[in-house]
């Protein structure tokens, strides 16, 4: 391994930043997908996986993906909410792969909303 | 690198892994891979997490929900339900006494809500066997600012300022032993970490190795720069078999990362650390006999008219910290010392002597609830300590005492409970702050019995030079098994004062030197249940056995055990008749008061008076 | 400088000085039990603790090591101070009870008894570890240490047993202020010459009329030597002379001439185990026998046994490894006649019986035979045949002595057994061992007994192969004083000639090329072992320096040319011999 | 009447001469077949000399010298051990048992060993025969046959 030099610790730092926030639970945003029995058969999983993908990418670092269950709104499956820090929640419905990335792309990093997918916002809030 | 959506904590400090929490980890891992989430979760073994009680220990970031007692076959349940379907499992989180829901969010449970993490701020983050996480939770970051920015006085200045005392026990002002090893003359000089940690039911140093060894290092290593020093020793006991392969992976890692070694950061500042490894005796936690121990020597400690700053390591000067100690360091360089002199109590504008500044970590056990290792700021009050991280006595018993700093540590009465822990206010009371155990003693427990149990350790591990701690606590040994016995005489207890005393002024070292405090503190704050042994022949707490009287109350034993016959079974001197469905009855000239009825019995029927 | 007040007086001593040596200096008596002045303190015993007062501070210190820096009182017998001596003597006393020192020290203090319990009456052992430091740190052996800790704490060696890193130097037993370590005497370790014969200090005047007559250190026996420890004489000598550093040098003389008088050695007589020498402490050889009747020996020159006492009778054995075909062939000349006044000697100190077991009695010079026959009518026994066997007596009031020699009387013809006290073992004079090296360092040669051998038997007896070097004494052979000395003589007879003729007569022999018939090729060049021959550049001839040669010849075989002719030995002469012999 | 074999003892000077004195001097018996001369050193003999005894009607030529490395010209003796087994090819090539030639070391105090050798070898070249000389031929063929071997011969 070669010697560090000073630079090189903010380097090592910024590459494994985004496990080390996760852990401590201080992401920009925080996208919720729901899976429940529900969400699963609806196809949340191909989103969750959409998701990975995506981040991976993007290489963006401060998103926290979590996976929680079943919404409620079981005939609107796939769901996710997405949260960005100190704004209200946001749930989206009927959600493909598709969807999914532009709400990625547009929300979650840019902070636009995308309304066509949306249901709701300000929904109860996830723990 | 691989985005994953949950990191699961997984505790592995050796409280953990005694509990299995490896077999917790293979059946984690089998279960995500079986499932197909091997590229999204990722488990990570981690330090201790202090919560020792509860092990194996898992936090689930960054939803950061706390499981508890977790077997292997939990494991299936837990995935399936957490992970796949998002529904955290209830039943393995951890529920506060008398609470009836569980607490599912780690920061929600009392035991972590009351601490402050600072010298073990990486524990349970990060993985200690990669320095790539703790680079990324800022390790080594401090090392780049003195090199660069701070010359060795203003270093030492900073730690001065700062307030940070020793916290071996002695609490000597961490700055000016710096700045005297620094100005010794001699070369070359050295850097101790005293990592040879004794006390019976403490870890401190062990856990802070175990969750973040990188904090130890780079403390070492600024000491190292302020001091002038090219060579350092971290001392660490064999009982610490991970502590100590952490310890070395770590150092491998940053001798690779040249954190250590050679012109580190191209300034032309070496340092390099060796680990050497303890035998185990406790005398050699005391810093004279730990040099002579790594100088290869029988390790008993030598007089210190000259201070081990001048004349230490192979009589040069050397500078010996605790773990704990030199993992507050780093913190303070990147944080400020105005920061940790924010924490903590006393006035240390005049001199770092004035007050007690950061946080101290403990290891809480006996009778609490949450035993374990806690981190709290200084000047929290015991009571603090006691019943909101630890969660008060369990079984609804009273609290009658606690035990600060060790086995040589003076008892606290409840009346002190509202002492603020600080160097001076323990000291003041009869006690200290040690190197940080703290063992809560309830109703049950019998001080005189106490006192005879922590003596015997002190007596066990005296090294047996001076004349003092060799003959004389033995003498007192003597004494207190005398009285538990019920053979003790009104002059003893002012015997016992006597050679207290002697043993405290006179002896070599400081295992002598404070090896009394149990001793004098129980006298002074609970000198009625001496009185009690000798003059009643009766222990109020009913722990010393010899001074019982076991008795079979008739009614309960047939009303409710149906004369069961356990006790006449397990009775080792056949001291117990009876009949099935009948009353039994002990022989009170056969008992030799082993006390095994009185456990054994299910019914409560035996009585002792 | 500092001044200090101990109990009231003033003093003034260098910093760093420790409280004990100002006491000492003021005549005020601080107890201490660990503390010796050649060892750095231990303090261990804390039998020295003082009060030390400076503004309104008090603390206690021990005396011992404690340095003062600033100006001090010290209080050495406060009532606190005295309150820790006494319970710590009274602590001490539970410990060990049979300690003389203790006990004293708790009288002087009024104490009688101890209040402790007592775990071992007989016990002497303070743990003040002065044993353990002085091993160590003085000795640097480190053969004893302490061992367990706590109260179970003692002295020990690794694994309680024997040690061998143990130089049995008694320091410790010397140092011990209880007397709880005592040498005892282990059979196998102990050489009965060295205890009773031999200069067994560590330093010495090597033997009387040395010269220079000046103690040296023998580093047999010096702890210094062996571990790098201890220095106390150099701690005590008032001149500084002792110099650890003193080593063997290596001189170059330049001399014309060489006398080797290196004399022999003495056989040693252990391997011949039917002796018992080194198992039996009275079988002595002949000269330790010598020795102990020197005035000077540590037996003042009295014959006495091991045990001190007179022997009541001694066996003197002839012929130890001489006349033997298992060890040296020859006959060592001497021991007939020194066994004889060994003899004479014994008779003339002691009541003691004698026994000569010879195989020929060799009175063979001058008055010899007259010594012999005045022995005779001195009641000396005198039995014809070697001694056997040597064994311990059986024990018996009526015995004569507590060994046993077994041997054939020739003359009767008779196995017979004599009993005596004492056995002295006539040994042989052998070649020393290093013989053979110098006789190749001086080109001489050694014959198989390892005796140099002259030049010529009859008639060059002192005289070597090699010019300039002579023989003197028993090197060359057994010989006794008389014939020594004039060998001696002769040798330096010829060396004289040598040194005052100031040119040595060279030998006619030598090798001579001749140019005319030498064709440059420098074949003898190297062959020389003397560098002897050279090359001419200008003629291109080779060139033999007569001065040099040797006459060995070696050159004049390898001629290709036949060009050198070696003088004395020249092919013609050689040829004319072979035909001579041959036809 | 039995052949009695003429021998040429070479011995030098220092060591086997001296040896064979000491043989006289201690009144040891040997052949009286060998007949000495002395050379300085084993180093002065020269193959002549070996040639020239058997022309002359030597039936054995024995040389002593000292042991190697006590020469007392240093290494006289190296030089005649090598000499030596040259020599005996050059006999074997003339025809001549090179058995006839010994080379053997005997110091100052060696006689009862020069004794021995004198003996033996005596009755080795008794049994030997007289050497009778031919009018010596010269035969190729033989002399491709000795075999010189040579220890660094590359391969």
């Amino acid at each position: 391994m070669p010697k560090l030099k000073i630079e090189d610790l903010q380097k090592i730092s910024d590459k494994v930043r985004r496990t080390t926030l996760l852990r401590e639970g201080a992401g920009r945003a925080k996208v919720t997908v729901h899976m429940g029995t529900c969400g699963i058969s609806a196809g949340a999983r191909k989103i969750l996986d959409a998701l990975l993908k995506i981040i991976e990418e993007k290489d963006v670092k401060d998103i926290i993906l979590v996976t929680s269950g079943c919404a409620g709104l079981c005939s609107r499956e796939p769901m996710v909410t997405v949260e960005l820090k100190d704004e209200t929640p946001v749930k989206y419905v009927d959600l493909t792969e598709d969807k999914i990335r532009k709400i990625f792309t547009d929300h979650v990093l840019e902070g636009h909303i995308v309304t066509d997918y949306a249901l709701a916002i300000g929904s109860e809030r996830t723990r | 690198m691989k985005p994953y959506r949950a990191n699961l904590m997984l505790c592995a400090g050796t409280g953990c892994v005694s509990n299995h929490s490896f077999l917790v980890r293979e059946a984690l891992e089998k279960e995500i891979k079986k499932r197909g989430l091997e590229n999204e979760i990722q488990v990570v073994i981690t330090g201790c997490d202090g919560f020792c009680a509860e092990g194996p220990l898992l936090i689930v970031q960054p939803e950061n929900i706390f499981y508890c007692r977790l077997t292997e076959k939990d494991v299936p349940l837990l995935v399936e339900e957490h992970f796949i379907k998002g529904r955290p499992v209830k039943k393995l989180m951890y529920t506060p006494p008398d609470a009836k829901a569980p607490v599912p969010k780690m920061n929600d449970i009392g035991f972590f809500k009351g601490q402050m993490l600072v010298a073990l701020r990486n524990r349970g983050l990060i993985d200690p066997e990669n320095i790539d996480e703790a680079i990324a939770r800022d390790a080594y970051k401090a090392i780049a600012k003195v090199l660069t920015s701070m010359s060795p006085e203003e270093v030492i200045q900073e730690i001065k300022d700062s307030g940070l005392r020793g916290r071996g026990g002695g609490g000597f002002p961490t700055g000016i032993k710096w700045e005297s090893c620094r100005n010794a003359e001699g070369e070359p000089k050295y850097v101790i970490c005293n990592a040879d940690e004794g006390d019976p039911g403490a870890f401190m140093d062990r856990n802070i190795i175990e969750s973040d060894p990188h904090s130890v290092l780079e403390g070492m290593v600024i000491g190292a720069y302020a001091i002038g020093v090219s060579e350092g020793y971290v001392y660490i006991r064999h009982e610490y078999p991970l502590a100590r392969d952490r310890l070395h992976i770590a150092i491998d890692q940053a001798r690779d990362y040249g954190l250590l070694g050679k012109n580190i950061f191209d300034t032309g500042f070496n340092f390099d650390i060796e680990i050497v490894r303890g035998a185990g005796a406790f005398v050699c936690g005391e810093s004279t006999a730990l040099m002579a121990s790594i100088e290869g020597r029988v390790g008993e400690p030598r007089a210190k008219y000259v201070h081990t700053v001048e004349h230490g390591l192979w009589n040069l000067p050397t500078c010996l910290n605790n773990v704990e100690t030199w993992a507050n360091v780093p913190g303070i360089i990147n944080r400020g010392a105005e920061w940790f002199a924010s924490i903590g109590t006393g006035d240390i504008s005049e001199s770092p002597w004035g007050g007690s500044k950061g946080t101290k970590v403990f290891s809480l056990t006996g009778k609490v609830y949450n035993t374990g290792l806690v981190e709290v700021p200084m000047g929290i009050t015991l009571r603090d300590i006691v019943f909101e991280v630890g969660g008060g006595i369990p079984d609804g018993k009273e609290f009658k005492s606690v035990q600060t700093g060790g086995p040589s540590g003076g008892f606290l009465p409840a009346d002190l409970l509202d002492l603020q822990v600080d160097f001076e206010q323990l000291t003041e009371a009869g006690s200290m702050m040690g190197s940080g155990g703290m063992v809560v003693m309830d109703e049950d427990n019998c001080m005189v019995d106490m006192a005879r149990y922590f003596l015997a350790f002190t007596q066990g591990e005296s090294c047996g030079k001076c004349t003092p701690c060799r003959d004389g606590v033995k003498a007192m040994l003597e004494i207190l098994i005398r009285i538990t016995e019920g053979k003790g005489v009104e002059e003893d207890l002012d015997l016992l004062e006597e050679l207290s005393h002697f043993v405290i002024d006179s002896s070599l070292c400081a295992l002598g030197g404070s090896a009394p405090n149990p001793v004098l503190t129980s006298l002074k704050y609970f000198r009625e249940e001496y009185e009690a042994h000798i003059r009643d022949k009766k222990c109020p707490a009913r722990a010393c056995r010899q001074l019982n009287v076991y008795t079979i109350d008739p009614e309960i034993c047939v009303s409710k055990g149906h004369g069961c016959g356990v006790c006449r079974r397990e009775c080792p001197d056949n001291a117990i008749t009876g009949e099935k469905n009948k009353t039994h009855f002990i022989n009170q000239d056969a008992c030799e008061k082993c006390g095994v009825c009185f456990d054994v019995c299910k019914f409560d029927a035996i009585q002792i008076t | 400088m500092i001044t200090v007040t101990i109990d009231g007086q003033k003093t003034e001593v260098e910093k760093e000085t420790t409280i004990l040596k100002a006491a000492d200096k003021l005549g005020i008596k601080i107890p201490t039990l660990c503390y010796n002045e050649l060892i750095e303190p231990y303090a261990a015993c804390r039998l020295c603790i003082v009060e030390v007062i400076r503004g309104k501070r008090s603390r206690l210190v021990t005396a011992c090591n404690y340095p003062l820096r600033q100006p001090v009182e010290v209080r050495t017998n406060s009532e606190r101070v005295m309150k820790l001596r006494r319970m710590n003597l009274e602590l001490l006393m539970a410990r060990a009870p049979a300690a003389k020192i203790v006990r004293e020290l708790a009288a002087e203090m009024g104490i009688e008894k101890t209040r402790f319990t007592i775990d071992n009456p007989e016990e002497t052992c303070i743990l003040c570890g002065l044993c353990v430091q002085v091993c160590e740190n003085l000795v640097g052996t480190g053969a004893i240490s302490f061992t367990d800790r706590g109260p179970d704490r003692k002295v020990a060696t690794p694994y309680d047993v024997t040690s061998d890193a143990c130089i049995l130097c008694g320091a410790c037993a010397h140092f011990c202020p209880t007397g709880h370590i005592q040498m005892t005497d282990i059979e196998e370790r102990i050489l009965h010459s060295e205890l009773t014969l031999g200069p067994n200090t560590a330093i010495s005047i090597p033997f009387r009329q040395a010269i220079p007559n000046a103690p040296r250190i023998n580093p047999d026996y010096c702890i210094h030597m062996k571990t790098g420890g201890c220095e106390i004489c150099s701690q005590v000598c008032p001149k500084e002379c002792i110099n650890y550093d003193d080593k063997d040098e290596f001189e170059e003389i330049e001399v014309s001439a060489v006398i080797v008088a290196t004399g022999f050695q003495d056989f040693d007589p252990a391997p011949m185990k039917q002796f018992g020498y080194g198992k039996y402490a009275n079988v002595l050889s002949a000269g330790e026998f010598e020795q102990m009747n020197n005035a000077a020996s540590p037996t003042s020159g009295r014959i006495v046994l091991e045990n001190g006492e007179e022997p009541r009778s001694i066996a003197i054995l002839h012929c130890i490894g001489s006349r033997d075909d298992n060890y040296h062939k020859y006959c060592s000349r001497v021991c007939c006649m020194y066994a004889l006044k060994f003899a004479h000697l014994v008779k003339e100190k002691t009541e003691a019986e004698v026994y000569q077991l010879y195989i020929d009695m060799r009175a063979f010079g001058k008055g010899y035979e007259e010594f012999y026959q005045r022995l005779l009518s001195e009641g000396v026994h005198v039995i014809r045949g070697k001694g056997a066997e040597i064994i311990p007596a059986p024990p018996d009031e009526s015995s004569e002595g507590n060994l046993l020699v077994h041997c054939e009387d020739t003359l009767i013809s008779k196995f017979r057994e004599i009993p005596v006290d004492m056995v002295i073992l006539c040994t042989a004079l052998e070649a020393r061992k290093d013989a053979p090296e110098l006789a190749r360092k001086l080109n001489i040669s050694t014959g198989a007994d390892g005796w140099y051998i002259e030049a010529h038997p009859k008639l060059a007896p002192v005289s070597t192969t090699t010019d300039g070097i002579y023989l003197a004494g028993a090197c060359q052979g057994p010989k006794d004083i008389p014939d020594s000395v004039a060998q001696g003589a002769a040798a330096a007879g010829h060396v004289i000639k040598i040194l005052n003729q100031g040119e040595l007569l060279m030998d006619a022999a030598y090798a001579v090329i001749q140019e005319e018939y030498c064709s440059g090729c420098k074949m003898c060049n190297g062959l020389c072992p003397y560098t002897a021959i050279s090359f001419d550049e200008e003629k291109k001839v080779s060139v033999i320096n007569a001065a040099l040669c040797k006459a060995c010849g070696t050159c004049v075989a390898a001629c290709p040319s036949g060009a050198i002719v070696a003088r004395h030995f020249t092919d013609e002469q050689i040829y004319a011999q072979i035909e001579g012999i041959l036809v | 009447m039995s052949f009695e074999p003429k021998i040429l003892g070479l011995l030098c000077n220092w060591c086997s001469y001296t040896g064979a004195d000491l043989a006289g001097t201690a009144r040891m018996k040997y052949p009286p077949n060998m007949r000495s001369v002395r050379v300085m050193c084993s180093g002065r003999v020269d193959p002549g000399f070996i040639l020239e005894a058997f022309r002359s009607g030597a039936d054995g030529v024995l040389i002593c010298g000292c042991h190697p490395g006590d020469c007392h010209y240093v290494e006289g003796n190296y030089k005649c051990m090598r000499r030596i087994p040259l020599t005996q090819m050059l006999l074997k090539g003339m025809g001549i048992d090179p058995k006839r030639l010994r080379l053997e070391w005997v110091s100052a105090s060696e006689g009862a060993r020069f004794m021995e050798i004198v003996t033996e070898f005596t009755e080795q070249i008794r049994e030997l025969g007289p050497l009778e000389l031919q009018d010596w031929e010269f035969i190729p063929e033989e002399l491709e046959t000795v075999e010189i071997s040579e220890p660094h011969k590359e391969s």
